[in-house]
């Protein structure tokens, strides 16, 4: 058996960082322990250096049930961005909120460990494993401030809802290894284009697309996100947003293009649906909510629907642009969340309202709020219209409905994002004492501002590093 | 052409505003004085560009680095900053009028720092469209101006008939709507182009070279100019301008009147004549009755009013229905009134609005009826208009 | 496997049989006092369906947990011969993260009779 | 094997079974009876598994390793579930779902 | 003798062939029969077993133990059952009359499913199952359900309070249980109980696995809750626990599952560390299933020894010991087995 390990480094070395952190979190007193976050964070740097280092040694491992390629080294490379921004910027509301656990980084760093293999799944049981690992984490995560009941209750409601959905889409994925008899998701495209519509594959797809549409959020599976989004301590919402819903889309890509592009015509338009259903609702709901959180929830249920346009797409320049919206979509949302914790952290408040004067306290977060909610709205010249632009343009044959009502939806989302930004510049502060943000949130904040502003701006090399990724996933 | 000099000029207020964020906010006057330079500086190197811009050759001309640069290949987005004689003049207006906007708000004291950054920020911005000879650069400036007046109508506007958030809100969201349109059309345009010519091109050269099919550009010119339209509040979607400009502070107003809105007819302009003609040609008769409405209707709402920003407001609209006519006429005499009408439009509406705030701020009122006999007091606003 | 289904079933008719047999032959005699719930002579106090100590689900917990394992510890353990010394490698690291588990639950106090 | 048997009994079986399931997990308001009704719905994905297993690939065992990997995740996933009742208990000293009213459901 | 039962099946099996059934039928009757004779088995064994637990109790502590029934007592088990029959059978008011009668119906059937894999003596296995180890632990622990919700289904509070230990108890148990047994499947590389007993033709695995057997030992005296791991029915404080409330022939049937099941621990001991029915020191004279009844019943010996031994250990030691001890020592012990067994493997040491 030819089982090339250099090709799993990234896996391996997230599994021994884990690991390591997990015993050095057992072992270390107490009083030491706070610098294990700053360990976390070395070591998924390293991690990411060792990813990209490592970029070209791409292949397949045991007969195509594991697959490292240019896609999923992409979007290992955003997760673990993510993971490292959502960690490094969030040490003080963990040490304030949460409390001195050194289970937290190591659960986020198996949540990341998760989704890594769930991308570079080839098969059903590693993208079932990846899933589920990267799942349990979050659970553990969102009911990690176990003192507060309505992070319990978060956690309650995600267990719940992503086990149900987990069994949904186990089931889809059982039906489809039933109508194909394989589980290789490379054979199973060449079963489906054999055989054609199976009734039971047909059924199989709808289960998955209802499972995997509980994981990314989209309406109408999209029920659990506000009160989860809401009750988890933010860091975790923040990666809950980021890292399991690119990771859904990945492998949702994978499955879906990978496995049964021959019955393109059969799921597309009822992913069209979807996603515009979940612009629509998503954007909608937004606008009278007055918890940011929640707001920030509803926004990204409308993210969603974006990035499912790619899906509809089904062809190179889609997978393209979803993988340039989830990493810039990474900046902003980590952005505003770790915005959201800092404030948290002084006012203990997520109410809109009370983040009046918010210009005044601290201006560096008010402008990365403003230059992130705008990057999610899509305006130029920030990250997010590029990621726009990218999506919408694969659907402009066939599917022309699905751009106006993407373009215009983006443009009411304008509305409520703009509401937070009317409080935050507007009002004068009741309490004029800047807020103190301590320097690794800063410098979070500062590399969000900048990345999202500059992607916006000069997106070229990212874009043609999607553009040799996307590549990379019809070669198998 | 070694130095790039559109690239500086837009540059200096960008510049000039990442300055004015490290000085402290109890620096007013510094600030201002940091912004004026900036304008200024851009000011200069816009005249520079004017006189140095060769009126017998025409064309395109201070194309910076010589050359389009590549900026991102797979959409042919290439940074291709250049002036004609259609951006000349515009791109002077803006740098005119920015600089008088410092000077505007000279006497705001209200957080002035966050003012002029603001400001700055939309000079730059507005400026980047007039220079941008790519599709898509163009857009990206396009509503960088759009959030900057949000929020400077929310901090300094000022509310009598409708409230400041409202006016904000209105227009925010009826120029993003529009432009939801426009970026439609933009997409369905690049796409179309690639399916043409299999090479992605976003400038409006390369664009102008394709040869679109006569319903696609009927199509596609509807949708732009639902965008360019409701940015020059052509008439019926104007009715965020009075509003808006009621709301905004002295500054904004200056700018959004003068140059702003022009953005829409050069836009409008660029697309129409140059990259969808065979569209423009179909929509031109009804470019036409709406511009005539426009004027018509717009000339008799000022008629009505009472606030002195409403009435400008409301003669900007009927202005920019020449405008459209102009545009409506696609032939050379029609364009050049409509560009020259816009550049004459956007000094005197800047130096309205300018003035309404001198007065404003010296009187504490707009409403016309209370200001009977200004011209004794006040000799000089009797100059204007 | 039908075998095993027999013996089960026999099992339980077993059992049923038994029940029966005694409803037919055995005395009955009705009294209020018979029915009550036996606390020893006492008259009952209060509800018996009752919420319990916490501390028996934490155990019932860790069973679930480490209990599932096993279903990889011996397929493992059957083939150990073919799988070498990379088997025995991986199966270690599997363990090891096993105890890693029990050990994070004792440091927890998991397993302490609280 | 027993003759007679064809997959169309194991999906009926399985369909019906996770029909179950799925209606319990919906309409139940005790957290726990809806961790056993997902379990529920995890078995009839399992007998699928398995009985594909069976009539398609007989030589490979897929379907047999995926219900064992689904198991054990599910076994994970209802630790997970229990440690956040007993949790949920220790603060409200109710596990009824109806009462997890901090926020709209 | 050494083939008496393997005979009689055979010749059984013949008859039936000559009167003309299929094979089908042929295998149902013959598999009856050998039902049969396990369940004849496993009631004489309990009545018996009840028997000694008193003898060997009274001789501990320097009693006569039964001596009026019979000859020696010999029939006072007998006894004890015609009364229980005859008992009334009370279902309190308050009880959950369906699952109240549903413990003693259900709780025969682990023990009984198991010993269909219970390789009695050579060839004398009922079905010769290729995953029997783990047959057997899978069936083994359904009993803690059915106690528990015999305990629940009482509604009285020494009831539930047994039912609660009970299944803490078990699940804790059964964790050093199932790992003790791991380091005997890598030896033999099968979960076949005959082909583990053939393995051990030369060296019963008790000598290379004396932790396991410990382990095994402690662990299996847990698991049929009897002392000193007996405060799951702890007579003196809880009242027999989750049986409270039962009697008659409710309490004769749990009374008889424990003991199918002390027995059944037995024979998996024996089974797994103690060479089955290998005679040791070549005393192959006497047949294999007498010697493997007698490994059996030597180690149900040993477990009354324990019970009448030790006192019963507090809740928390139990617990404690169990986690902290067992757990940790069964999984060195798979370490231990594993190396070893590499080791031995490639250099032929």
């Amino acid at each position: 058996m030819n089982f090339d390990f250099s090709l799993l480094t990234t896996e391996l070395a997230m599994f021994v960082l884990g690991l390591t952190t997990f015993v050095l979190g057992l072992v270390a007193p107490s009083a030491s322990r706070r610098g294990l976050g700053s360990f976390a964070v070395l070591g998924l740097l390293l991690v990411l250096v060792i990813t990209v280092v490592n970029w070209s040694n791409q292949g397949e491992l045991l007969n195509g049930m594991y697959l490292v390629d240019g896609y999923a080294n992409f979007f290992k490379m955003i997760f673990l961005t993510a993971a490292i921004l959502v960690i490094f910027g969030s040490f003080r509301y963990i040490d304030q909120n949460v409390g001195n656990h050194f289970e937290y980084y190591s659960t986020v760093i198996f949540a990341t460990l998760g989704m890594v293999v769930m991308v570079s799944a080839g098969d059903f049981i590693t993208l079932y494993l990846g899933m589920e690992l990267m799942t349990i984490s979050f659970i553990i995560l969102v009911a990690f401030r176990f003192i507060e009941a309505k992070s319990l209750e978060a956690g309650m409601k995600y267990l719940l809802l992503a086990a149900m959905s987990s069994a949904v889409t186990l089931y889809g994925l059982s039906l489809v290894y039933g109508a194909t008899g394989t589980i290789i998701i490379g054979q199973v495209a060449q079963a489906v284009a054999r055989g054609g519509a199976d009734p039971l594959l047909i059924v199989g797809l709808v289960m998955l697309v209802a499972g995997l549409g509980f994981k990314v959020a989209a309406v109408p599976f999209h029920m659990w996100s506000p009160d989860v989004y809401e009750g988890a301590p933010t860091p975790v919402t923040s990666f809950l947003a980021v890292g399991s819903k690119a990771a859904s889309f990945a492998i949702l890509l994978r499955l879906f293009l990978g496995g049964f592009a021959g019955v393109h015509d059969r799921w597309a338009l009822p992913v069209a649906v979807l996603a515009a259903l979940s612009m629509l609702i998503g954007n909608l709901v937004a606008i009278p909510q007055t918890n940011i959180k929640r707001m920030l929830a509803y926004s990204s249920i409308a993210q969603a629907g974006y990035i499912l346009v790619g899906l509809v797409a089904a062809t190179e320049a889609g997978i393209k642009g979803v993988m340039f919206y989830a990493f810039l979509y990474v900046f902003a949302t980590v952005g505003a969340f770790t915005v959201v914790a800092a404030v948290y952290n002084k006012i203990q408040s997520d109410e809109i309202a009370d983040y009046a004067g918010l210009a005044q306290r601290a201006p560096l977060a008010a402008t990365v709020m403003l230059v992130c909610l705008l990057s999610m709205a899509g305006i130029p010249p920030l990250a997010g219209f590029v990621g726009k632009f990218y999506l919408f343009q694969t659907v402009v044959e066939g599917y022309m409905w699905l751009v106006y009502l993407g373009l215009i939806m983006s443009m009411v989302s304008v509305y409520y994002y703009l509401r937070v930004v009317l409080v935050m510049f507007r009002d004068d502060p009741k309490d004029p004492s800047p807020i103190e943000m301590g320097s690794a949130a800063t410098l979070t904040l500062f590399i969000t501002l900048v990345t999202t502003i500059v992607l916006g701006i000069y997106p070229g090399p990212l874009a043609e590093m999607a553009n040799m990724a996307a590549q990379s996933f019809f070669l198998h | 052409m070694n130095i790039p000099v559109l690239t500086l000029t837009l540059l200096a207020p960008i510049i000039a505003a990442l300055i004015i964020v490290f000085i402290p906010k109890e620096e007013e006057k510094l600030c201002k004085w940091v912004a004026a330079l900036g304008t200024g500086v851009a000011l200069a190197l816009s005249l520079y560009v004017y006189f140095g811009y060769d009126q017998s050759v025409g064309g395109l001309q201070w194309v910076d680095f010589g050359r389009p640069v590549p900026w991102i290949r797979d959409l042919g987005v290439s940074y291709y900053m250049a002036v004609d004689g259609l951006s000349l003049p515009m791109l002077l207006l803006t740098n005119l009028i920015g600089f008088a906007a410092v000077f505007a708000s000279w006497n705001v004291s209200h957080r002035a720092k966050e003012l002029m950054i603001y400001l700055l920020v939309l000079i730059a911005g507005v400026m980047g469209t007039f220079i941008a000879q790519d599709l898509f650069i163009f857009l990206l400036f396009y509503e960088v101006v759009v959030i900057p007046i949000y929020i400077m109508v929310i901090i300094w506007g000022s509310s009598k008939r409708v409230t400041k958030e409202y006016a904000g809100m209105k227009l925010t969201i009826y120029l993003l709507i529009g432009s939801a349109f426009l970026l439609v059309g933009v997409i369905a345009t690049f796409v179309e182009s690639v399916a043409i010519t299999g090479t992605p091109n976003m400038s409006f050269e390369g664009l102008a070279r394709v040869a679109f099919p006569e319903e696609f550009q009927i199509y596609m010119f509807g949708l732009m100019l639902l965008g360019f339209g409701s940015l020059l509040s052509m008439w019926p979607f104007h009715s965020w301008s009075p509003d808006g400009y009621a709301g905004a502070p002295t500054a904004v107003s200056m700018i959004h009147a003068g140059v702003l809105k022009k953005i829409g007819g050069y836009g409008l302009i660029r697309v129409a004549i140059f990259v969808l003609p065979l569209g423009a040609k179909f929509w031109a008769p009804w470019i036409a009755v709406l511009g005539v409405i426009g004027v018509a209707y717009a000339a008799m709402g000022a008629l009505a009013q009472k606030d002195l920003k409403y009435l400008v407001g409301y003669s900007s609209v009927s202005h920019m229905g020449y405008v459209l006519l102009g545009v409506a006429s696609l032939g050379v005499i029609g364009v050049n009134g409509a560009v020259a009408n816009m550049f004459a439009h956007g000094v005197m509406a800047a130096l309205f609005f300018s003035m309404i705030g001198f007065i404003y701020e010296k009187t504490h009122t707009r409403w016309i009826p209370d200001l009977g006999g200004l011209s004794h007091q006040a000799p000089r606003c009797r100059w204007d208009s | 496997m039908g075998s095993v289904a027999l013996f089960m079933a026999v099992g339980i008719v077993f059992g049923a049989g038994g029940i029966l047999t005694s409803f037919l032959i055995h005395p009955r005699s009705k009294n209020r006092f018979k029915l009550e719930t036996y606390e020893c002579g006492l008259p009952t106090q209060g509800a018996s369906w009752v919420q319990f100590k916490t501390q028996y689900f934490t155990y019932a917990l860790m069973f679930v947990i480490f209990d599932v394992e096993v279903i990889y510890l011996y397929p493992w353990a059957v083939s150990f011969e073919n799988l070498g010394f990379a088997g025995l490698i991986k199966m270690f690291i599997f363990i090891f993260i096993l105890v890693l588990g029990l050990w994070y639950a004792w440091k927890e106090g998991a397993l302490e009779w609280r | 094997m027993a003759t007679g048997l064809n997959p169309s009994y194991f999906i009926a079986l399985s369909a019906a079974l996770f029909a179950i399931g799925l209606y319990g997990a919906i309409s139940r308001k005790n957290a726990i009876a809806v961790l056993i009704s997902i379990e529920l719905m995890l078995t009839a994905v399992n007998i699928n598994l398995v009985a594909f297993n069976k009539f398609l690939t007989p030589e490979a065992f897929i379907g047999q390793i995926f219900a064992i990997f689904v198991i054990t995740v599910a076994a994970a996933e209802v630790g997970l579930g229990l440690a956040i009742v007993i949790a949920i208990y220790r603060n409200r000293k109710s596990v009824d779902l109806d009462d997890f009213d901090w926020m709209k459901w | 003798m050494e083939n008496l039962f393997v005979n009689m099946a055979s010749g059984m099996r013949s008859l039936l062939a000559s009167a003309g059934l299929p094979d089908a039928a042929t295998d149902f009757v013959l598999m009856f029969l050998k039902l049969g004779a396990i369940l004849v088995y496993i009631l004489i064994s309990a009545l018996w077993l009840v028997y000694m637990e008193r003898k060997v109790s009274a001789y501990m502590q320097c009693r006569i133990g039964p001596n009026r029934v019979g000859p020696l007592g010999l029939l006072q088990t007998t006894a004890d059952i015609g009364k229980l029959i005859s008992k009334e059978i009370i279902i309190p008011r308050c009880a959950d009359k369906k699952l109240f009668l549903l413990g003693p119906i259900l709780i025969f059937m682990p023990p009984l499913a198991v010993f269909a894999v219970a390789p009695f003596g050579k060839d004398m296995v009922a079905i010769d199952m290729n995953i029997g180890v783990y047959y057997f632990l899978a069936v083994a622990s359904l009993s803690t359900v059915i106690v528990w919700m015999s305990g629940w289904a009482s509604n009285n509070k020494y009831s539930l309070i047994g039912s609660m230990r009970v299944v803490a108890q078990m699940v804790s148990y059964e964790m050093p249980l199932i790992l003790s047994i791991v380091g005997v499947i890598i030896l033999t590389g099968t979960l076949n109980m005959s082909e583990i007993i053939v393995a051990q033709e030369n060296v019963w695995f008790i000598f290379l696995q004396p932790l396991g057997f410990l382990v095994y030992l402690i662990a299996g005296v847990a698991e049929t809750n009897r002392a000193p791991f007996d405060l799951v029915e702890g007579e003196s404080e809880i009242i027999c626990g989750p049986f409270t409330e039962y009697s008659g022939m409710g309490f004769a049937m749990f009374f008889l599952a424990e003991y199918a099941n002390v027995v059944l621990v037995s024979v998996m001991a024996t089974t797994l560390f103690l060479g089955g029915w290998h005679a040791p020191f070549s005393l192959t004279f006497i047949p294999s299933w007498i010697w493997f009844l007698l490994k059996v019943y030597g180690m149900i010996f040993l477990f009354m020894w324990f019970r009448w031994t030790y006192p019963r250990i507090r809740v928390d030691q139990l617990m404690e010991f169990g986690w902290k001890v067992l757990v940790p020592l069964s999984i060195a012990n798979i370490f231990v087995t594993g190396i070893g067994k590499y080791l031995y493997q490639t250099i032929r040491w």
